[in-house]
């Protein structure tokens, strides 16, 4: 069913575990639909310096999580926007169909960590 | 291959080495068609015959002529229901069920709904999973024509009390079938005794082949034939008989009988054993199902909070271990299981289920191994959950 | 035992050797369930896969996902039928067939008929058993929407213009299937060039497991699934695949692709042999079914004035010949076959017929021991009845 | 299918043939139903003397023709009048269900033939 790839992701996630100290978190999914997924950054000078994750899900929203955090670290915010689900599912060699939607949420919960970050950033701005 | 534990015996059973035995010779030399009148024909005619006998024992029939074979459990739930439908529809066109039995009884329901104008009943279940008789008997109207309710749960182990049903159904004239697919070899079933009108086998899940099932149909009982063809099964389901796997369901339902007790109280000790070591090491973990006599006992299922199930089997797979979350057969579907929804378990919480099925081979070495690595996974999925707070 | 001489393929035929070494694995060790996620189950689920493609590639489909395994050729003719009648029936309620069909497509028209208000065309044959294309352009109708007419005829080899009938089936928008079973492993049977909608196979017909048979429906046709239950053929057939069976209908497929020409050359020679020493040796033999290329290469199909076919089988049986008389589906009733009856044939002479049908492995030594014992045999019974006068 | 018993009377019927010289001849059934059988007897001193059969029919036509053929050979024409179709099929340790009366028409030809006898007597004794 999945990749080598994805097992591998699976069975040792990259930058798993939570941050204390992130600067920004980000969220997507809700347990109804069986998928929730935290990313937590430490950004400087617009960069992603330090990435870590905690997802509950099946094994591809695991995966996914995995191979995004790998994907944006060390990439400034706006490249690490452009990456895309595609990209992650082909990172990981392909998903199951099934799974391309609904398990391949973690390119979103780097928009919103990113997305939080610059309005929080606005707000400081302003003020 | 390194050594495999395999606990999902509720989804498919390995094949007995003398089921095995018994069919080879129809793989090979003995391959004539049952309907033909030349030796190899009557042998094989002859062969099913006995077949059929041996499924008669398994369930205590009153004649063989009961039994009618099938290409599978599913096939067998779609004719007792279809059949039965058809044959009444113009004394009434309202079926009962239950929200928990398998997809081959509520799909067909939903597919006599949808294409054939009938109304559907689907009774609620207790946090156990059992209906409630009364319910039960208040929802019987007059053009009520077939009640189908599941003798065990093939997710959560709940046994039905399908005898006090089958007094319900004759009090009010209706007909009575019971998907008894997971009950069979498990728990006695004594279609006599229950006096259920019509009941559901299938020989994957007592150490036989895939592709066969059976539908016994007491005496009497009108049905209208589903499969159209030829003139088998006393014209009751065409189709050129799958020879090999009868035979197969036929011994395996013969061991199956000749097993019972031992297996069953081997299987109670080895399951109570899972539960309470569950219960003991890892927190936060809900058995779902009945305790006791009234779960099946092969069955043991748990929801872990905090985690979803796909993660536990796939990590239990690295381990050797083979396990389900919820019903096979649905895990094509990104549904959590509509069992552990009914039982009034949130989403999030049915997703994180483990359905653990023993065999009658299964050995407390093995159970010991599932129990020394299960909180180990658990744990490993919890760490790193962001419901999960430690 | 003694020798025995067999010449019923049409009616079922031995499994291959090395069909049965490829099932052999997966009634033993290979057991997983192809719905689960661990190994056992993905390594199932990946072997049906490739049997898919085995079946694709006989009939030269555009794509593994248009087979949808079934639990026989009839079910898969129940499918075809039922499932696309009851996708268009908001479109329209006629269905146009042939009188020669197998069982499993007339009873199914008959159902169809019966319980479901559909109206069926039962197109007429010619003496040989061909239909007439402007007769069936005639009975097209703005409310049809299937036209069923079987490839090839299982009693007596006739084989129908198929590419035409699609080509027709094509200019009035109404979809069209045909049984295969007789036809594949006969002749060439491809899809794509054929223009067909839906095609039934069944595996025990070339050499592989009774109680297996696969749909091909072509992507974009509607289909409404007959089968109710789990997900399994991409929610098209619900029911635990038959594993092995699948198994051994991929391998058989195989095989049937990779022998058929040699095969059909062969054969073709036997059967024009058998014909022409038949209507050489024995009096009053009426051959059924037309001759050279639009005849079956398997199938010779006689009918024998003044006796009655199953005095014939069983006098050959007792000589170690197996063979039939009419579809052996049929032995269960007491009719002359509806087929020899569709001919225009009487009742009498209906009763005499004798199918010989051969398989890939029948050798002329055996086709001679056959001919040298069928006069006598013919002999012996004509002496015996009220009907011949020496 | 068939017990050893009717396999036996189908492969070596008993009384087989047709009878040139008969007193009397029987027959029932026909052609489109799949099976006629025809009795020849000889009758003696109200006697069956000598008794022969054709069938045209199916294994079962043929064994219970020569069955019927044996039990009445000898007999006088009220026994033989007595012989049943259940007898026959007994005779021969039964039939399949299916062939129970359609191919069980022989006592009805050894019934047809004395009837006819007897009507023939009448019409002589008449003349
Ligand atoms: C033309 C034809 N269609 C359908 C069938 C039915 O196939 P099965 O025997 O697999 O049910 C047969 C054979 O019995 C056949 O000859
Ligand atoms: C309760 C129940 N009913 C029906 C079925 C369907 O049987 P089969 O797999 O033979 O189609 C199953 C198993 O899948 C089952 O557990």
């Amino acid at each position: 069913m999945y990749s080598d790839k994805v097992m591998d992701h699976f069975q040792n996630p990259r930058n798993v575990g939570k941050m204390e100290d992130a600067d920004i978190i980000g969220e997507v999914g809700n347990p109804t639909c069986g998928d929730i997924i935290k990313v937590y950054m430490k950004i400087e000078d617009d960069h992603i310096k330090d990435i870590k994750f905690s997802t509950f899900g099946c094994g591809a929203a695991v995966a996914t999580s995995s191979m995004v955090t790998e994907l944006v670290k060390g990439k400034s915010l706006d490249d690490a926007l452009k990456v895309s689900k595609d990209q992650v599912a082909e990172a990981l060699d392909g998903l199951p169909p099934a799974k391309m939607h609904c398990s391949n949420l973690a390119a979103d919960a780097i928009k919103d960590a990113i997305e939080k970050y610059r309005s929080d950033s606005e707000e400081k701005d302003e003020e | 291959m390194d050594k495999r534990y395999y606990f999902d015996h509720a989804a498919t059973t390995p094949i007995d080495e003398k089921v095995f035995q018994e069919m080879e010779p129809f793989l090979t030399e003995e391959f004539g068609n049952p309907s033909s009148i030349y030796q190899e024909g009557q042998k094989a005619n002859q062969t099913i015959m006995e077949a059929r006998e041996k499924v008669q024992d398994l369930i205590n029939a009153e004649d063989s002529r009961e039994i009618i074979f099938t290409g599978s459990g599913t096939e067998a739930d779609n004719l007792a229901i279809k059949g039965v439908a058809m044959a009444l529809k113009d004394k009434g066109k309202h079926i009962i069920t239950s929200e928990i039995e398998h997809h081959a009884v509520l799909h067909t329901c939903e597919f006599m709904e949808k294409h054939l104008g009938f109304d559907v009943t689907y009774l609620e279940v207790d946090g156990d999973g059992f209906i409630d008789l009364e319910d039960l008997e208040n929802s019987i109207r007059d053009d009520t024509i077939l009640i189908t309710i599941m003798m065990a749960n093939n997710e959560i182990g709940t046994i039905q009390p399908v005898k006090e049903i089958a007094e319900i159904a004759k009090d009010h004239e209706v007909y009575f079938h019971t998907d008894a697919v997971q009950a069979a070899g498990q728990i006695e079933v004594d279609v006599q005794e229950l006096g259920v009108d019509l009941l559901t086998l299938s020989a994957h899940k007592i150490n036989g082949p895939k592709g066969v099932g059976a539908l016994y149909v007491k005496k009497g009982v009108k049905l209208i034939p589903q499969m159209n063809g030829g003139a088998q099964e006393r014209k009751r389901r065409g189709g050129t008989e799958n020879l090999a796997g009868i035979v197969g369901f036929g011994k395996a339902a013969e061991l199956a009988r000749k097993r019972l007790p031992e297996k069953q109280k081997k299987l109670i000790k080895l399951r109570d054993k899972i539960i309470s070591n569950i219960e003991e090491n890892i927190s936060k973990a809900i058995l779902n199902g009945p305790r006791g006599d009234k779960r099946l006992p092969n069955n043991v299922n748990f929801c872990f909070r905090y985690i979803e199930g796909e993660s536990i089997l796939l990590n239990l797979d690295f381990l050797g271990i083979a396990a389900s979350s919820g019903s096979a057969c649905t895990s094509g579907s990104l549904e959590p299981s509509h069992v552990l929804l009914s039982l009034g378990m949130s989403h999030e919480v049915a997703h994180g289920s483990l359905r653990i099925s023993l065999g009658y081979n299964t050995t407390e070495e093995e159970v010991d191994y599932l129990l020394d690595k299960l909180p180990g996974v658990i744990q490993k999925i919890r760490d790193m959950s962001p419901l999960y707070d430690g």
